[in-house]
């Protein structure tokens, strides 16, 4: 099956979407922010709380005097001095000593001190990421769309028995659905969490739980399983971080969620998914973006080419750090009104257009949501048209739909029957995709190509104003954000000529131009 | 009295279908167990008609059984908040000719919860299933604050503008966290004695007009509800309470 | 979508048909049976049970001394001798008289006798479809796939509550499901009941209320509600005709399911089939054949070719009793085990083959069944499907599934999640078939390939060695049958030269040769 | 001692779902009286959360809700009559070592059930889903009486021919048919005191081993039973009979 596509608008979009990004490029290259510092604490070796359970890593970037240096700067002059490891400087700030003047120290000497933290701290990413690389080839995982579900208790504890059982029910992938707006946390919350709403806190502690959880179960089951959590928010790049370091396979990491759906700065979101995506590029974790929250808030038939506009978007953001397509696991999502006629043909044309034109990202499909009822029957059926629509495009990361889905986060039973409507729709429908045509000129291929239209329409326009003045005007998601206004727009700052971050220059070397 | 039965083929047969996961692998016994638990639920002839593991020590049942529990509908009174809606032009028609001013309406998603979609359905112009929204009547001055509006400011917000009806949204379920929400907020404003000053409505999908009147409030909208629903419930409500 | 398919095969296919219905046809043209006679009695007007409760029609035929000559003669020649109507002639034996000796009357004097009866009776018929046509033309229906539900309460009264309830919740087509093996019985039940096995039997009063609450509810939905019920068995001709007298809409009617499924005597069943479809087709009913019946016993992957031969065979009788395409129901079921690996592209292939082959016949496809458990979420999914392939293919009669048939005849609310599911999936996915293609020459044109040659294979044998060999062999459906045996086969007689039924004349006027 | 509760998320909650019909016209009164209804059913925290119309006047409902019953499995006892099945291979070794002779076996489907695909399923040579059929084995004769079979002519004929074991098929539930034909089916065996010469097994979609039991039969074998699985328990019980 095969849309008969314009490659002159695809070539279009995409040099649109790099005259969107560049200049933003150029801001983040200058730019800096408070969780970009404290991502490179971590790295290079802090973590742990304070007696009032502040997070070390915040009270040393917080103790920086001139943190437009960098936090590694800072390190690299303590160590030097006190041949202090950085965790042992980090305690000793948050005991209240302060942090030795930089230019005490000379620039090899400071550097040559913190190069072993940091250089532990690649290779701890480098190490997780072999890691996975040899459980997935001695543990191979079924072919794609790789079923994907979500836990949600709230307690980690809970989250692991459901997670295991999802597992041994036949789920590829487990996301651990975040405690809401934990991104707007300037924070990572610390240790194991039995209390979080509609979701679990993100630590780096719940993650090993998880992680340790799976690993076993990988075994038992003689096949990976993954595990995805959440970074876009106000901590990115810590996020990033941590996952890296206890192996996550996949993050929630959209360049643009912050700013249109949780009011965060947007100078402060594009610093960060930009070292953040450094990192998952640098771990192999796949990123997940967020484009499925056009659809929920608004009409599914017209936010269509918002969502391939902000594909193309993500797309650009994601190369400019490094990131492969194999690790693009751009969003969308079977949003359009059950009830409206034909409705069907317009989901496969958008998901077999989205496949075209990515045909090297692991797409991630997201299912129904906002049209599902009470009516759990009913609501079974469109997830199976869903399923249908998945296999037959080639999906890649299939987040199953559950029948109640409008009731309450899933219950165990709820999984099992969302897994096996996947399994059994997948199955006997197979090859059904690569067996059919889409008829030439026909509805489905009009409605892609409206799409993809709609989409270049959309990048001209913030093309030309800017991406910051288009988020200013509310091209996306109908939503307005003032580029300094929003949450966490004091953590962003503009670097200093002598500004030094280990990890950026490591990094950036794998970045390939788009 | 007028008794009814669940229906399945034949008047008073009972018949109920369930569905539920034990935290036990699946074998004989555990279906046999599910069969003793739905007995001793109070149904009868009770099949479980499917059993199955759907994990390690979890198994998944769908049962059929028959119950004895009939309830006298006649004694069960739900009255419903929309009742025969009145368009949007007769809406503006009755507060322009009995109150003859903008009624100010004030709305939010309360406490944590951050689903707008549902309230905005209500309050934005475009409105919701072709039914025009509250902004788009003359007779309204519509404030719509958003989500994650704490109680204290809705209520601060509806004394210092003095509004005329205030309405509350709540999407998120869990933990009661709705009920919570809801009854601070009629409580705020008995406290603060602007609660017979303000026509107090409540709204999201598990909201019945039964529960918000519980709750304390005028009136509650849950599913499927339309703005003109909404628009009429509040303007007769106002015309009520100047005629009293 | 469209198959490209063997025309030469078909063509193969219908003359093999045709050589196996011909001879046969031979047959049927020298006999007539017990329940062929007492169809030509009720047709006169004898109706009515004796004390006894045996069915008047029944006494009559049963106190025939030359039952070879025809009914019709017997009435006639009694009609001249005693001015009496056929009814009161048929009480009359019924009270112990005997019918004077017909040799008695001249053949023009007693033929003139019951032409006035016989001419009333095909009067009636022709009226009820008039009536027919004038609904459907004021309360047209919606667009096929006509949603087809099941009632089987066993109670009459019960199933009227049923069935206004399932038109309400958007069934087109009622079927009162018959107290099962009626078609055993070598009457025709009388009255109004209200104790069945597994349905409800089929009585002309049965039939008339049934009628009088779809008119009412036709008429309060603005579109005309059909109703069904089964002929097959050993009545016939006799159900045929009480349907076609209180307007019923279509009949379960075919040409071997009594002689395979039920052991009735195969002549009885070819001679009875003959002269019920000529009442069929007089009276606009659409006959539904029981092809569906091939699968649930066997395999339904290896049975296709017989499902196909069999359409052919009962088309090529159909015909020969004047029925146009137009009423010819033929069947066939999603009845492929749901977990067989892309079974979905076989179900397709199928589906639209008879699409393809029967182009003008309302074709009537069936829902999974036997592969439906107690887990009707799975259950639910696999109905989903079937509705799918039924709206992509352009099914005609759509029996809808329910997610419960595995556990109990239909609940109420189960034909109302029937129904939604039906809705719910061919009203998102309308046009899908219309705007796909089939690759051609891939799995879904070699599945319909491969069956259309083994029909063609099953046909030839059976041509080379006539039907009823065949069936003695085992051909259909495993099961072998001997000629004269199995269920009233002594109810069946050659016609004397001097036999008469003035229907058959009148009908065979519009046989159409095929 | 372990009790067991419906488990939703959380050990314990007791979590359900129910649907079911009422016949009454949908009303927010509707939804109300089946909250009420599923309330005096003993459950809590009930939600409805789908209520509507399916016909002028019938409703139909979704609800969840909360049971505070729990079982202890520990006190369930139904033992499985498919316990360790041996290969066809071993139950035909089995059957010469210890009895010496081929075991005679009728099976048929009783009373007016025409059902015999699962019957068929477990006697033909074929079998089922890739598990041979008992006519394979070396160690039976099988006699296959097929459809509508009275429960006379089926012992009549278990005399004559002195069988070794009765299989009786059910797949009609209707009216508890099948309980009847199957109590019918053991009464008579006693009254002909054959009932301890032969092996009696049930079967049908909806049998569990413990029904047979209760129903007087050796054993009994529900949904996905395959043929080995039969073979095995007739072979084993005629040994153990043969060393009684
Ligand atoms: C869209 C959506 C989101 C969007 C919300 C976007 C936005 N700006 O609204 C996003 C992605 C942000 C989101 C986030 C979350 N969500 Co959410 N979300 C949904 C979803 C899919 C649809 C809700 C919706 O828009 N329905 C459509 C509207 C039109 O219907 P409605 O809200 O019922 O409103 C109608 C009536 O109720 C009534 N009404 C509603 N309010 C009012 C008010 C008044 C005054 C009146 C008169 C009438 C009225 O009128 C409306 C029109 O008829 C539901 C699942 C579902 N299908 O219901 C989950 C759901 C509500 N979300 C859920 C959860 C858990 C969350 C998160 C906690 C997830 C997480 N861990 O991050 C966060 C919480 C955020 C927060 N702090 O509240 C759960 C809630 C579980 C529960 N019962 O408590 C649900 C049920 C999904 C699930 N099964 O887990 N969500
Ligand atoms: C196929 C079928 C038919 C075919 C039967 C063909 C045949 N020769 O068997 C036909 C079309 C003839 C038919 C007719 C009828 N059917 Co029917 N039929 C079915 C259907 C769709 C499948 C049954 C089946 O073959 N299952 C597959 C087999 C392999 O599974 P199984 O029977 O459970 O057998 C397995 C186990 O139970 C076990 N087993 C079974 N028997 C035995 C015996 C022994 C000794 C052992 C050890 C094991 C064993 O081993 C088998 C392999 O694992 C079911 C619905 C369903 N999906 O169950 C309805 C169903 C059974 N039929 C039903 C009805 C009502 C009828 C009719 C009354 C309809 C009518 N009004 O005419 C008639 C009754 C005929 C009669 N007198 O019995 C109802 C029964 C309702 C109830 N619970 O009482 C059902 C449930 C459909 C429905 N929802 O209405 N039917
Ligand atoms: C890309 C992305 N990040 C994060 C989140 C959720 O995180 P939070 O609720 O903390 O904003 C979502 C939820 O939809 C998302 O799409
Ligand atoms: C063509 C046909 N006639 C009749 C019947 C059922 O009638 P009875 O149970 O009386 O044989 C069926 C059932 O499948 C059928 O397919």
């Amino acid at each position: 099956m095969e849309l008969r596509i314009d490659h002159a608008a695809v070539a279009r979009a995409r040099r649109l979407a790099a005259a969107i990004a560049d200049p933003i490029e150029h801001f983040i290259a200058r730019s800096s922010t408070v969780s970009v510092e404290r991502a490179v604490a971590r790295l290079c070796g802090v973590d742990g709380v304070d007696n009032d359970g502040v997070p070390l890593p915040n009270r040393l970037v917080d103790a920086l005097d001139r943190r437009e240096l960098g936090v590694a700067r800072a390190l690299g002059a303590a160590i030097a001095e006190t041949g202090r490891t950085p965790q042992q400087i980090a305690q000793a700030v948050a005991a209240g000593e302060c942090l030795p003047d930089p230019s005490r120290t000379p620039e090899t000497a400071l550097r040559a001190a913190l190069r072993p933290h940091a250089d532990a701290g690649l290779a701890r990413l480098d190490a997780s990421r072999g890691a996975r690389d040899a459980m997935l080839a001695r543990l191979p995982q079924a072919e794609p769309p790789l079923l994907y579900v979500i836990v949600a208790s709230g307690n980690i504890y809970e989250d692991r028995t459901a997670a295991v059982a999802a597992a041994e029910a036949g789920a590829q992938v487990i996301a651990v659905i975040r405690s809401t707006a934990q991104s707007l946390i300037d924070y990572v919350p610390y240790g194991a969490t039995t209390e979080g709403f509609g979701g679990t806190y993100a630590t780096q502690e719940n993650f090993r739980i998880m992680r340790a959880a799976l690993d076993e179960t990988s075994e038992r089951l003689g096949r990976y399983v993954m595990l995805t959590n959440y970074a876009s928010g106000l901590c990115m790049p810590e996020i990033a971080a941590t996952a890296a370091l206890e192996r996550l396979d996949m993050l929630l990491n959209d360049s643009m969620y912050g700013i249109l759906f949780r009011d965060i700065n947007m100078q402060r979101t594009f610093v960060d998914q930009h070292f953040s995506r450094q990192l998952n590029a640098r771990s192999g974790i796949i990123i997940n973006t967020g484009e499925d929250n056009y659809l929920t808030t608004a009409d599914a038939v017209e936010q269509a080419p918002a969502v391939l506009a902000s594909q193309f978007v993500n797309e650009a953001f994601a190369r400019r750090a490094g990131l492969p397509d194999a690790q693009m696991g751009l969003g969308d999502a079977y949003e359009i009104d059950p009830d409206l006629e034909n409705g069907f043909l317009f989901q496969i044309a958008q998901a077999q257009l989205a496949r075209q034109i990515f045909p090297d990202a692991p797409l991630k499909y997201m299912p129904p949501t906002k049209h599902m009822t009470g009516n759990i029957f009913k609501g079974h059926l469109v997830d199976a048209m869903f399923n249908l629509t998945s296999v037959m495009t080639h999906q890649t990361i299939h987040l199953c739909g559950m029948l109640t889905e409008a009731i309450h986060t899933p219950f165990l039973g709820d999984r099992a029957l969302a897994l096996e409507n996947a399994r059994y729709v997948m199955n006997t429908a197979r090859a059904f995709g690569d067996e059919i045509e889409i008829k030439p000129g026909g509805a489905i291929e009009r409605r892609a190509h409206d799409v993809l239209a709609g989409a270049v329409r959309i990048l001209d326009g913030v093309a030309e104003r800017g991406l910051m003045s288009a988020i200013e005007d509310g091209t996306f998601a109908d939503v307005k954000r003032p580029r300094d206004g929003g949450r966490g727009y004091d953590g962003v700052f503009a670097k200093d000529p002598a500004y030094w971050n280990p990890f950026s220059d490591a990094l950036f070397a794998q970045a390939v131009p788009a | 009295m007028s008794l009814v039965k669940p229906y399945g083929d034949t008047l008073d047969d009972g018949a109920v279908q369930l569905s539920f996961t034990l935290p036990v692998a699946w074998s004989e016994a555990a279906d046999e167990a599910a069969r003793q638990l739905v007995g001793k639920m109070g149904f009868t002839d009770v099949a479980v008609v499917e059993g199955r593991a759907i994990a390690a020590s979890f198994s998944f049942f769908v049962v059929y059984a028959r119950t004895p529990v009939a309830i006298d509908v006649s004694q069960v009174h739900a009255p419903s908040a929309t009742r025969d809606a009145l368009s949007m032009e007769q809406v503006d028609e009755l507060i322009h000719k009995r109150v003859g001013r903008k009624l100010k309406i004030v709305g939010a998603c309360i406490g944590t919860d951050a689903h707008t979609v549902g309230i905005d359905a209500i309050l934005n112009m475009k409105g919701y299933k072709g039914d025009y929204g509250l902004e788009r009547y003359r007779g309204f001055e519509v404030f719509n604050l958003g989500s994650q509006i704490a109680i204290e400011d809705l209520v601060r917000f509806a004394r210092d503008r003095d509004v005329d009806a205030i309405l509350a949204s709540q999407v998120v379920t869990q933990k009661g966290s709705d009920i919570a929400n809801f009854t601070a907020l009629a409580e705020l404003l008995e406290a603060e004695h602007l609660r017979e000053r303000v026509v107090l409505v409540a709204g999201g999908p598990r909201v019945t007009n039964l529960l918000a009147a519980e709750l304390g409030f005028d009136a509650g909208f849950g599913r499927g509800t339309v703005p003109s629903d909404v628009a009429t419930f509040i303007a007769r409500r106002v015309v009520e309470r100047a005629a009293a």
